[in-house]
């Protein structure tokens, strides 16, 4: 093994235990929410048909069928997906801080590594971004499960199936896992760049302290506007100069120039710069 | 084998005086093998670098003696051996009389009582020396 | 050879180092004399390229730092520099994982010497055991060079003592060892090389046994000669 | 490698997950309907030109409308385009489409109205109102004109300002053609004291410059209660060259009626204003009473398509006669016929018309009907049903309501 893929296992381990415990949180949270929702609607229909004798195609055409878009706009769904998010846009900061503090400062030792630091770089950037990917699959092996829980707690008459690709289609899931797998690509690129963007201009902050900030926030806005260089063109000329194919060619390679520009950035700033 | 240094003098020299009286002494007899510098500076807790030299100012000077890739030994040349007891003693005298120069005493006087001393004293260094 | 020539460093406006220069040779302890900040930490950083330097230059061997350096040199930091969660076998394996040059044996040979068990997470060691774990896992490098910044301060004096006989010991032998430290009196013996620091400028850098043997100095009277003028 | 697990477990079922998923949805046909031409008579290669356009609801979740393109080839519905196609915006193949893909340089930072455009085998033409900003103070719109040459692959461009720009506050292209070499531009043209106008400019293409001007009919508020409209009739070949443009203007009545009643008493006094571009001659004509209650699809030279339900009638504009009429194929009766809507294209001599109902359920005898006429002598070349392979899904709905011919 090579001290890069090391690197990246032992970044992972860092986090492994609080990433379980997401992971089980929302399997947790997002099944509970799927057997509430059930049992609610299921309850309803009990007391529509039993009390206020109801017919069963009465109900349904008041009350509409259960399907898993119910439980999709809940907070039981959606709620384990933001705190992921939220816990993962964390730790992209934090997979740096973490580093500098308290007495036991790691920094000494990734940085004493007799490896390149861009490795510490890269393995940090591949850790969180296998770890966004992981959620998602997590999120796409369970929502089969989650549905055919449904299926098991209300019956055939009550409720409208859904395939999975339906679910997702239907909800801001999408977002994570677009239609084709071009999107994915493209979408993943992006959050890609996005996170060697933040990763240096955390280092241009531990670099330069104060005045980093600084460098770092123009980083990110420099980064920004050459990125949409291609769109914000069309807004300053007042029309379409570009085929949408030929947008979608540029800003591509914007993305790949701003990436790289981000690594070699992040790179100089590991082995001329930072500061422990 | 403890050692107390002081500060001001070099640090091997005090190593090679700590031999000497130990030979002078007794402690290390002719021939005897002596610890590796390595092992002497432990002991010593003296960098290794000063165990080095002081083991090479007494080879110089015939203190030891070293064959191939055996350990040191201790020299086995009667000369030298007596040449270091005598520097010792003379050393001693010297330190002695600089000291009692001072209080103004004769010599006579002196030496009845370096002698009526050494009688006394003889059983308990003896005892010590066991 | 360690050559550090002319380094000027600055945190914000304050001028740390205003031009240092000494040299560290292979086989000697070096020791960086000085109080509480005066850039002696920050001198064994920029060494390890832990910190830019704002001019000058340093070489190990005739060259700049570079990744293979580590394998070459090490630093062994005032405090531990393994996450605490860790267990000593999980640190150790770590270093094992990552260097060349780490000698398990040797490793394994310093935790007897130090009577510590392997299974223990560093997080619940006492201080004087975190210290001598954190000497372990430079120790057990087989590098050419040991930058070791205050390995005394704050730990128990059995622990000094057990520390200090590393110095006599093989384990430094033959290598090159800068030594900071604010406080002489626990390795006066042990140092070949002195280098006086003060305000970022070093006052003096001396061979101590030619000190003494030239001018019948200690290490002590150099000191409150050159810092009390 | 054990102790790599955390590693090695999080890139499988990456992998695995994400791969699986992907390779699933494209391979499964997403349960989409596959919509069939059943013919009941005619020729099957008639339906070659003909392109439906749907709307597919599942009502699944939100967000899930999405269009869908049949042909005699296939199904295609807008999520099962690549990406790449979807955002190259090549779903519905229309004219200026084509006009992209063969002439890219060309087209490249033009307006995406077809009404800009006009094509012969030899020109392509281009004129559109630049700068026009409703808010700004001053008015800085300008023609931006463009004519290329096909054989010499040579393209002419430039920008002139509108002629008393000041006085207009918007200004929309309606028509381009070139006619003896001088680029002709109709325009809608919306006036700063609320007025519209129909406007003509002549743009001399060698020099660059605007070589005449003239207003072909005005629009606006007539006194107190009286409101006219003018428009430009849809022609099929807007594209391409032609020697007239038709307008029909109305005047309304303007009452103070609740909004549906006012749109049942529109089509009062319609007449319509021939405008020949090569001569610049007007001529006003007034359809007969009979044709007032019927829309007007389409013209073709001077010559108005007139339909209801039942039939399409030309009506000759010159000579102001009708000159044929012509039945629709009959239809179901009872109140079915209530939700029936008939869309109808002519094209080449050839009438398409498709009938579908609001909520048909695209099984046999309930399903959109599409016939395929001979334009002039009405004789039915295809006719035939539209209809799901499957059943579509009781919480999904699909319409056909367009229909495009190649």
């Amino acid at each position: 093994m090579n001290r890069f893929v090391k690197l990246v296992n032992f970044e992972l381990s860092r986090f492994m235990k609080i990433y379980l415990v997401l992971v089980a949180m929302t399997v947790v949270v997002q099944v509970t929410g799927v057997i509430v929702k059930a049992n609610k609607y299921m309850s309803k229909a009990n007391t529509a048909i039993y009390e206020e004798m109801l017919s069963r195609t009465e109900f349904i055409e008041r009350y509409g069928q259960m399907g898993f878009m119910d439980v999709t706009r809940s907070l039981w769904f959606m709620g384990p997906i933001a705190i992921c998010t939220a816990a993962l846009i964390f730790y992209v900061f934090m997979i740096w801080y973490r580093d500098w503090f308290g007495k036991n400062t790691f920094i000494y030792r990734l940085l004493m590594l007799p490896t390149a630091r861009l490795n510490v770089y890269l393995s940090k950037l591949l850790s969180i971004f296998l770890m966004v990917l992981g959620l998602v699959s997590v999120q796409l092996i369970i929502l089969p499960l989650e549905n055919s829980v449904l299926k098991w707690l209300v019956p055939t008459d009550f409720r409208s199936d859904m395939t999975v690709s339906q679910i997702i289609n239907g909800n801001p899931l999408s977002m994570l896992v677009p239609q084709t797998f071009t999107e994915f690509v493209l979408y993943y690129g992006a959050g890609f760049m996005a996170l060697t963007i933040v990763f240096t201009a955390i280092l241009f902050e531990r670099s330069f302290k104060w005045k980093g900030i600084i460098a770092g926030i123009g980083y990110v806005a420099i980064s920004v506007v050459i990125f949409i260089l291609p769109v914000l063109s069309m807004f300053i000329v007042g029309r379409a100069y570009l085929y949408p194919l030929e947008i979608l060619g540029l800003e591509t390679a914007m993305g790949i120039i701003v990436t790289v520009m981000s690594i070699w950035v992040g790179n100089y700033l590991l082995n001329k710069k930072i500061t422990v | 084998m403890n050692v107390h240094f002081n500060k001001r003098d070099p640090v091997y020299v005090q190593v090679i005086r700590h031999f000497k009286e130990q030979i002078a002494t007794g402690v290390f007899e002719p021939g005897q093998e002596i610890p590796s510098r390595r092992e002497l500076a432990g002991r010593l807790k003296i960098n290794p670098n000063t165990a080095q030299r002081a083991y090479k100012e007494m080879e110089e000077a015939g203190l030891i003696y070293t064959e191939r890739n055996l350990p040191s030994r201790i020299t086995k040349d009667e000369k030298v051996l007596r040449a270091v007891r005598e520097e010792l003693i003379d050393e001693a005298v010297d330190a002695f009389v600089h000291s009692i120069r001072s209080i103004n005493v004769s010599a006579d006087d002196v030496l009845d009582r370096v002698k009526e001393k050494f009688e006394t004293d003889k059983d308990t260094r003896g005892y010590g020396n066991d | 050879m360690i050559e550090v020539k002319d380094v000027k460093k600055k945190f914000g406006r304050k001028h740390v180092l205003k031009g240092v220069s000494f040299t560290a040779n292979k086989g000697e302890i070096t020791c960086v004399i000085g109080i509480n900040g005066v850039g002696k930490t920050t001198i064994l950083n920029t060494i390890m390229n832990l910190t830019p330097l704002n001019s000058g230059q340093i070489l190990i061997d005739g060259e700049k730092i570079n990744k293979h350096s580590y394998e070459k040199i090490t630093f062994i930091p005032d405090a531990i520099t393994m996450l605490p969660s860790m267990t000593i076998r999980e640190a150790m394996q770590f270093m094992d994982d990552f260097y060349d040059s780490w000698n398990q044996e040797r490793a394994t040979e310093l935790l007897g010497f130090f009577k510590l068990k392997e299974t223990e997470k560093i997080n619940n060691l006492s201080k004087g055991n975190r210290a001598k774990i954190n000497l372990l896992l430079g120790l057990a490098l087989d590098v050419d060079y040991l930058l070791m910044d205050e390995p005394f301060s704050g730990i128990d004096m059995f622990s000094r003592e057990q520390i200090a006989d590393v110095f006599t010991s093989h384990l430094v032998e033959d290598r090159g060892v800068i030594i900071t430290t604010h406080e002489i009196s626990d390795i006066e013996h042990l140092i070949d090389k002195s280098v006086l620091l003060d305000n970022g400028v070093v006052l003096k850098e001396f061979n101590t046994e030619d000190m003494r043997e030239t001018e019948g100095k200690s290490i002590v009277d150099v000191m409150r000669e050159v810092y009390q003028q | 490698m054990k102790r790599y697990w955390k590693l090695m477990a999080i890139i499988t079922v990456v992998v695995l997950t994400v791969g699986t998923f992907y390779i699933q949805s494209s391979l499964s046909a997403n349960g989409y309907p596959e919509i069939l031409f059943k013919k009941i008579s005619g020729d099957k290669n008639e339906l070659d030109p003909v392109v439906l356009d749907g709307l597919y609801r599942s009502e699944c979740g939100t967000n899930v409308d999405e269009r869908v393109k049949v042909t005699a080839e296939g199904t295609t519905y807008e999520r099962e385009q690549s990406f790449l196609e979807r955002i190259s915006g090549s779903f519905f193949g229309n004219n200026l489409q084509e006009l992209k893909e063969k002439h890219r340089g060309f087209m490249r930072g033009k307006s995406g109205r077809a009404s800009s455009f006009y094509e012969t085998d030899s020109t392509l033409a281009y004129a559109a109102v630049n700068n026009q900003s409703a808010r700004a103070p001053k008015s800085d719109m300008e023609f931006d004109v463009a004519v290329m040459d096909k054989e010499k692959d040579e393209t002419t461009s430039f920008t002139v300002p509108v002629p008393n720009r000041a006085m207009y506050v918007q200004a929309w292209v309606e028509d381009v053609q070139i006619i003896d070499g001088e680029l002709k531009v109709i325009t809608q043209n919306y006036l700063r004291d609320g007025g519209e106008e129909k406007h003509m400019y002549r743009v001399d293409i060698s020099n660059k410059e605007i070589s005449g001007e003239e207003t072909i009919a005005m629009a606006g508020n007539q006194g107190e209660n009286a409101y006219s409209r003018v428009h430009l009739l849809a022609s099929p070949d807007r594209i391409g060259a032609h020697s007239y443009v038709i307008f029909s203007t109305t005047k309304e009545a303007r009452k103070q009626e609740p909004d549906n009643a006012q749109m049942k008493a529109k089509k009062r006094n319609q007449k319509f204003i021939v405008y020949n571009l090569k001569t610049g001659e007007q001529n006003f004509a007034k359809a007969p009473d009979s044709l007032t209650d019927k829309d007007v699809f389409m013209y073709k030279q001077t010559t108005l398509y007139f339909r209801d339900n039942q039939h399409v009638i030309k009506y000759n504009t010159e000579t102001d006669e009708i000159i044929d009429k012509l039945e629709l194929p009959a239809q179901d009766e009872g109140d079915k016929q209530k939700d029936r809507q008939t869309t109808v294209e002519i094209v080449d001599g050839k009438m398409y018309m498709l009938q579908s109902q609001v909520e048909s359920s695209l099984v046999p005898g309930n399903a959109p009907v599409l016939t395929i006429m001979d334009a002039d002598s009405g004789d039915v070349l295809y006719k035939g049903e539209i209809v799901s392979e499957k059943p579509i899904d009781n919480n999904a709905s699909l319409d056909i309501y367009g229909l495009l011919i190649k």
